[in-house]
C-alpha cells in the first residue's frame, strides 16, 4: 500500500507491506526497511528497526498523524496514493478557496477584531478566545476577504465550532 | 491535632493536600464545582460537597459557600492550597469569626503583603533591601513623572492591586511615561477597582529567586532556602530549582537572614514566600512577599526534606516548629516543570478537552504531582497547568539529565501539553549553565526554528503508515458491523464514519 | 565512559538499569526471549536482540547468545541486574576472556563468594562473625552427626550449592539427623548436582540485616549502612527498610567496618551486599555475600542520596569513588515494597496474565519501579516480581503512612497482586513497633482471619450493582448490534455473551 | 432491580433504581440511600454518598464482582433476584455435585498426587502446578470422588485448563 506523506514542507513517498505478523516491509522514499511493529496501547506501539527499538505514540484525525518518537512530534499528513491520485492536490497542500476558520479549543469569545467584507492578510488576527484565564488570537490561514462571521463577543464555543469564513 | 480539614482548591495542589492528610489521619473534605464532579481532588478527598456551577466566582470563590460546607461537613481547618481564596484577607477573617482555623497567616498580614506598596513600605523599614521607587501611592501623572525623573529610567509603572503580569507597564524614556499613566491608570481602575498606582526601578534581566520561609505561633522563624524561578512565560513560571544556580554562598545566606528578618516584621505564621529579583551582581531586592504555598513548594521540599503542607498543618494546629535553623540543609539539586495544557507551536494556546491517554514517567529521583486522571476532562474554567514534575539529583546536571530522560517517559494523549517546549529549554546551553534571566524565554524561544529538526523522519513515516494500515482494518469491522440495529448511541459514531468516508473513500478499500 | 551498555536482564530491573544508562547518555541495549517481545524493558532500550525462547535456560541464561549480541551491536559493558547471570563466574570470566567489561566484580569473587563454605572460611579469616558451624565440607552421616553434636541443637544442614530457599533443611535434635541427611543429600545430587554439605547453628528468631557496601578498582571501599530484611516468605524478601529499625548505633557502626574489613579481604570491586543475621541480642553473624545489585538496593538509595546503578557503571568504566566514609550519611527512612503478580487469599499462588489497567500511587515521597506497563502481558516464565514502591519519610513512621497512602492508590486490574497483604503488614502493630525477624509471616498470617473485615460493605454492594445495571446496558447494546455481518475477530466475543446468556437471560432483561 | 448478593458468609438484598443521570436509589436489606455514582473509568467509578466520597474499581466475570474500595478487596457475588427464584439455589452457594477443577493460571503440571476413584477431603491437594518458579498445589473444592483425570506431569497448561473432575 502506499502513501504520500508531508512532514514539514517535505513530501515522501510511504511503501508499506506486511509480511509477517505486525513485521512491514517499508519503503520511504525508495529507500526500503524492514519494521517489527507491536501495536501495545491504544496509540502505542513498539517498533524494532534493524535492533533500534522505538516506543511511539501515534494519535490521528483524518489524515493528520501526530506521531511522538523519542520525546519528539512529527506532525505528518499521510493520504493513499490513490486518493491522491483520483482526488488531485489533496491534503496538506496550499490552502485555496473559501476556508473555514474554527476555533481550536472551547472558550469565550472576547472580541472579534475584523468585519464581514474585510481584506485580511495571512496570519493576521481575526478574533480574540478566552480560556483557561488566558486570551488567545485566532489567525487567518490566507489572505483574503472575510465573508461570513459566525461569532460576537460573549459567546461561549465549543472546540471546532466555526468561528467565521474567509476567501 | 485536627479531625477534618477542608480543602478549598482543586486539581493538583487539592490533591497533594489530600495526600498530607490521608498520611496524618486527617479526613479530606473536596469541594467541587459543577465542572469538576469527576476530577481527581473529588475521587481522592474522604468528602466531597458540591458548591456551585462551572465558573469559579459562583464556586470556588464563594466565602460563603465555603463556610457553609465546613460547617455542615464538621470541618475544624481549611487548607487554601494556592490561588482562589489563598490570599484573600476576607476569607481569612471570616474563618477565624466562624472559628474556623485558616491554615495560612492571620488576616492583617495577608492584607499588608496582599498590599504592595503596604509590603514595600514594611519590609523597607524591616531592613530588608527593595526596589528603588516611590515611597507610596501616586494619582496623578505629574507625580508619576517626577518619581520617574528622580529613580531614572527604565522603571516600571504598577498598579497596587495588580499582579500575575497584569496592570503594569514598562517606560523607557520620559516620551512613554503619558501614555503608560493612561493604560495602567485605565486597568487599573476598570479591571481591578483599584486606581492606585507605584512605581519601580527596572531592574535589566533580574533573575527571579526567593526564600522559603516557616514561622510557628510562639516566634520561631526559619528559613527553607532559596529557589529560583527567573523561567518564565508571560510573568508565570514554567520552571523552578532549588537551589538557585550560581548563586554565591554569602548571598544565599544573606538571602536567609533577611527573610527571616522580614518575616519576623510582620509577625509571619506559617510557610510563606519572599520574593526577590537578583541582578547581575548579585544584589537583591524585595518583590513581593506570598502568603501562602507556593506551586513550587515541591523543590524545596525535596532538598530540604520537609513536607510543607504537614508542616503548614501542624503550625495551624498550634505545634512547635520542630526544626532548628540549624538542622536545614539543602541536600543535591531539585527542578520542577509545569505540565500546562497547551500547544508550544500555536502561540502557547491553552487545550482543554479529555486527557485520552496518561502514562506518567516514574523511577528513581522522581515525583508526579497531578490533578488529572486518564480519562479525565480538563475543564475550560480553570488554570491551564495540569501536573507537575520534580526531579531530584546528586547535582544540577544530574537532576536535569533525569528530567530530560523522565520528559521522554511523559506521554499524554487527547490534549496538547508543553512538554516539548520544558525539553527544549533543558537542551538549551544557556540553561545548562545557569545562565537564566526572567527574559530567557522571550529571548531565545523561536518556535518555528525548532520545527525542522526530524531525527527519526522515517521512523515517524513508518509508524503513521502502520497506524494507518490498523486504523483501516479497523474501520473495515466497523462498516462489516453498521448493518445492525443499532441504538441511539451508535449515531454519532455512524456519522462521524459516513463523515470520514466521504470523499475519497474508494481509496480506503483494498 | 562506555557508549553501549548490554542489559543481560528483564522486568524492572532491565528497565531501571537502563534509565540509568539514559541518564548518563549511555545507549542500552535489551535482550529479549519470545515471551518478552513486547516487554517494557524492550520498549525502553535503545536496541533490542531476540535471544531465544521463553524458558530462561533457553534465553536469558544462555551466555553464547549475550556475548553474541555483544559483539553484534557493539556493546563494551555487560549489565547483569540481579538474578540470571549476576552471580555466574563462568559468565564473567567469559566476558573477560571477550574484552567485555563486567559490571561487577571479577570472576573470582563471584566464584569465592557464590560457594558458601570458601566464603564462611574467607571471611571468618577476615575477622568477620559467622555463625557456629561446619568449617569444611562434610559428607557422611557421622560427620554431620558429629558436627552437630558439638555445636548443638537447633542446628541447620544445607547443601553448598542451595539457595533461596532450597537444599536446607532444620534439625531440632539428635532424631531428626538422620532423615534430614537423607532428605538435603538427595537433593544436593539431584537438584543442584553438587553433594556437598554444612551444618550451621541455627538463630533463634533473627532479623534479617545486610549492609550495602561499593569499592573501586584503586582499593577505596565505603558502605551505605544497613537494611533490614527480616519480613519474608518462603525466604523470599518481601519489605526492606534502610535503616534498620531499632539497631544500636554501636551495633550499626560496627557492622558498617566489619562488612568493609570482609569487602577488603575478598578484593571487592563493584556494589556487594553482606548479609548477617542479627539476634535479639545485637549480636550478628555472617550470612553471605551477594555479589550483584540487590532487589532492595532502592531504600539505600533513598536515604544516602546515591544512584547505585550508575555508581557500578561509574567503577566499571574505571572511575574513582568520588565519596569518602565521611561523605556518606543516612537521611530519613525508606521501606521498599515488592508487588508480586500473585493471590495472598488463596497460599500466595502466581497470577501470571494480562494487566488490563495499572494505575501508580504517585505524590511527595515516593518511587516506582515497575516492569510492565497497562495492557503488558506478565509471563509464566518468570519472576512474580511485577514492580517496587519505594517511600521515604523523615522517620520510620512517616515512611510507613506514606506507604499505606501510597498502597491505598495502587490500582492494578486483570491479575491479582500482593497489595492488600503489604496493607496488612503495615497496619500490624509489631510491624509498627519494629518487632519484626524472619519469622513475622509464618507467626502472624492467618489470610482466613482476615476476610471478614468488611468497613463498606453497603458500598461495595451498591459498586457491584451500579456496574451490573452498566453492564447489562453494555450488553443489550452487544446484543443488539450482533445481527450484523460480523468478522471473525468478533466471534469470541460472541460466543462468550451467548455463554453468559445461557442458563438465566430472562432474567436480565428489564 | 433487585439483586441478591454474597459478601462472605452473609446474604443481602439489593435493591436498585437510577433516579438521575448516575444518580441511584440503593437499598441494602431495607436500608436505603441515595448513590452519585460515575463511572470515570473502563471499571473505575467515584461514588458520593452523603457527601463520602469513594473511588472504586470493580472487576467482574460473570455473577463474580471483585470491589476494590479503600484498598480492600470485597468480593461479591451479585445475581439477579428473579434469576435466583426461577434458577433456584444457584451462584455462591454451598458446591455440591460433579465439580470441574481447572487451574487458576499457566503453567506446568509437575504432580498429580490422587488417581480416579480416589476418596478426596474438601481442601487436599490434588495436583502440584508450577507457574512463574514457584509449585503450587490446587485443592479439591469438596469432599467426594475423583471421577476423571485430565493432565499428567509434564503437561503446560493454559489458565482455566480442565484438570480433572471431583464427584
Amino acid at each position: 500500500m502506499a502513501f504520500i506523506g508531508k512532514l514539514g514542507d517535505q513530501t515522501f513517498t510511504v511503501d508499506i507491506e506486511e509480511t509477517g505478523k505486525s513485521v512491514y516491509r517499508v519503503s520511504v522514499d525508495g529507500n526500503e526497511f524492514i519494521v517489527d511493529g507491536k501495536k501495545t496501547g491504544r496509540t502505542n506501539y513498539s517498533l524494532i528497526v534493524d535492533n533500534r527499538s522505538f516506543e511511539i505514540e501515534v494519535d490521528n484525525t483524518d489524515d493528520e498523524y501526530r506521531v511522538l518518537v523519542d520525546g519528539r512530534n512529527y506532525h505528518i499528513n499521510l493520504v493513499d496514493e490513490r486518493r491522491v491520485r483520483v482526488g488531485g492536490a489533496q491534503g496538506g497542500l496550499e490552502l485555496q478557496g473559501r476556508q473555514k476558520v474554527v476555533v481550536p479549543m472551547p472558550g469565550k469569545i472576547i472580541a472579534v477584531l475584523v468585519s464581514e467584507g474585510d481584506q485580511v492578510e495571512k496570519g493576521q488576527g481575526l478574533v480574540i478566545v478566552e480560556a483557561m484565564k488566558m486570551e488567545n488570537e485566532v489567525h487567518s490561514p490566507i489572505t483574503g476577504e472575510i465573508k461570513e462571521i459566525k461569532v460576537k463577543p460573549g459567546d461561549t464555543v465549543e472546540g471546532g465550532a466555526l468561528l467565521l469564513i474567509v476567501e | 491535632m485536627f479531625k477534618r480539614i477542608l480543602i478549598a482548591n482543586r486539581g493538583e495542589i487539592a490533591v497533594r493536600i489530600a495526600r498530607a492528610c490521608r498520611e496524618l489521619d486527617i479526613e479530606s473534605i473536596a469541594v467541587y464545582s459543577e465542572a469538576d464532579r469527576e476530577s481527581l481532588h473529588v475521587k481522592y478527598a474522604d468528602y466531597a460537597y458540591l458548591i456551585g456551577p462551572a465558573p469559579s466566582a459562583q464556586s470556588y470563590l464563594v466565602i460563603d459557600r465555603i463556610i457553609d460546607v465546613c460547617k455542615k461537613s464538621g470541618a475544624e481547618a481549611v487548607h487554601p492550597g494556592y490561588g482562589f481564596l489563598a490570599e484573600n484577607a476576607k476569607f481569612a477573617q471570616r474563618c477565624k469569626d466562624e472559628g474556623i482555623v485558616f491554615i495560612g497567616p492571620s488576616p492583617e498580614v495577608i492584607d499588608q503583603m496582599g498590599d504592595k506598596v503596604k509590603a514595600r513600605q514594611i519590609m523597607k523599614a524591616a531592613g530588608v533591601p527593595v526596589v528603588p521607587g516611590s515611597d507610596g501611592i501616586l494619582t496623578s501623572e505629574a507625580e508619576v513623572l517626577e518619581t520617574m525623573e528622580q529613580i531614572g529610567y527604565p522603571c516600571m509603572l504598577k498598579a497596587v492591586a495588580g499582579g500575575g503580569g497584569k496592570g503594569l507597564r514598562l517606560v523607557r524614556s520620559r516620551r512613554e511615561v503619558v501614555s503608560a499613566y493612561r493604560a495602567v491608570g485605565s486597568e487599573a481602575s476598570s479591571s481591578f477597582g483599584d486606581p492606585r498606582l507605584y512605581v519601580e526601578k527596572f531592574i535589566v534581566k533580574p533573575r527571579h529567586v526567593e526564600i522559603q520561609v516557616l514561622a510557628d505561633s510562639y516566634g520561631r522563624v526559619i528559613h527553607l532556602f532559596d529557589r529560583e524561578c527567573s523561567i518564565q512565560r508571560r510573568h508565570q513560571k514554567v520552571i523552578e530549582e532549588s537551589p538557585a544556580p550560581g548563586l554565591e554562598d554569602r548571598t544565599r545566606r544573606r538571602l536567609g537572614r533577611i527573610a527571616i528578618q522580614g518575616a519576623r516584621a510582620v509577625g509571619y505564621v506559617g510557610a510563606g514566600t519572599l520574593e526577590f529579583l537578583l541582578d547581575s551582581e548579585q544584589n537583591f531586592y524585595f518583590l513581593e512577599m506570598n502568603t501562602r504555598l507556593q506551586v513550587e513548594h515541591a523543590v524545596t521540599e525535596r532538598v530540604v526534606g520537609i513536607d510543607l503542607v504537614k508542616a503548614q498543618i501542624e503550625i495551624a494546629a498550634g505545634g512547635y516548629l520542630p526544626w532548628r535553623q540549624r538542622h536545614i540543609t539543602q541536600t543535591g539539586h531539585a527542578i520542577e516543570c509545569r505540565i500546562y495544557a497547551e500547544d508550544p507551536e500555536r502561540d502557547f494556546m491553552p487545550c482543554p478537552g479529555r486527557i485520552e491517554g496518561l502514562r506518567l514517567p516514574e523511577g528513581l529521583g522522581l515525583r508526579n504531582d497531578n490533578g488529572v486522571y486518564e480519562g479525565a476532562e480538563v475543564p475550560i474554567y480553570y488554570d491551564p497547568m495540569i501536573a507537575k514534575l520534580i526531579t531530584w539529583g546528586e547535582n544540577r546536571i544530574e537532576a536535569i539529565l533525569r528530567m530530560r530522560r523522565a520528559l521522554r517517559e511523559y506521554q499524554v494523549r487527547g490534549i496538547k501539553t508543553n512538554i516539548s517546549f520544558h525539553q527544549w529549554i533543558l537542551r538549551h546551553p544557556r540553561f545548562m549553565s545557569g545562565d537564566v534571566n526572567t527574559g530567557f524565554i522571550d529571548e531565545e524561544f523561536k518556535p518555528k526554528a525548532n520545527e525542522e529538526v526530524y531525527p527519526h523522519k522515517e521512523i515517524a513515516l513508518a509508524s503513521a503508515a502502520i497506524a494507518a494500515l490498523h486504523g483501516e482494518h479497523e474501520r473495515t469491522l466497523g462498516i462489516l458491523a453498521k448493518g445492525a440495529a443499532e441504538p441511539s448511541k451508535w449515531r454519532q459514531q455512524r456519522a462521524s464514519l459516513r463523515r470520514s468516508a466521504a470523499p475519497g473513500s474508494r481509496g480506503w478499500r483494498r
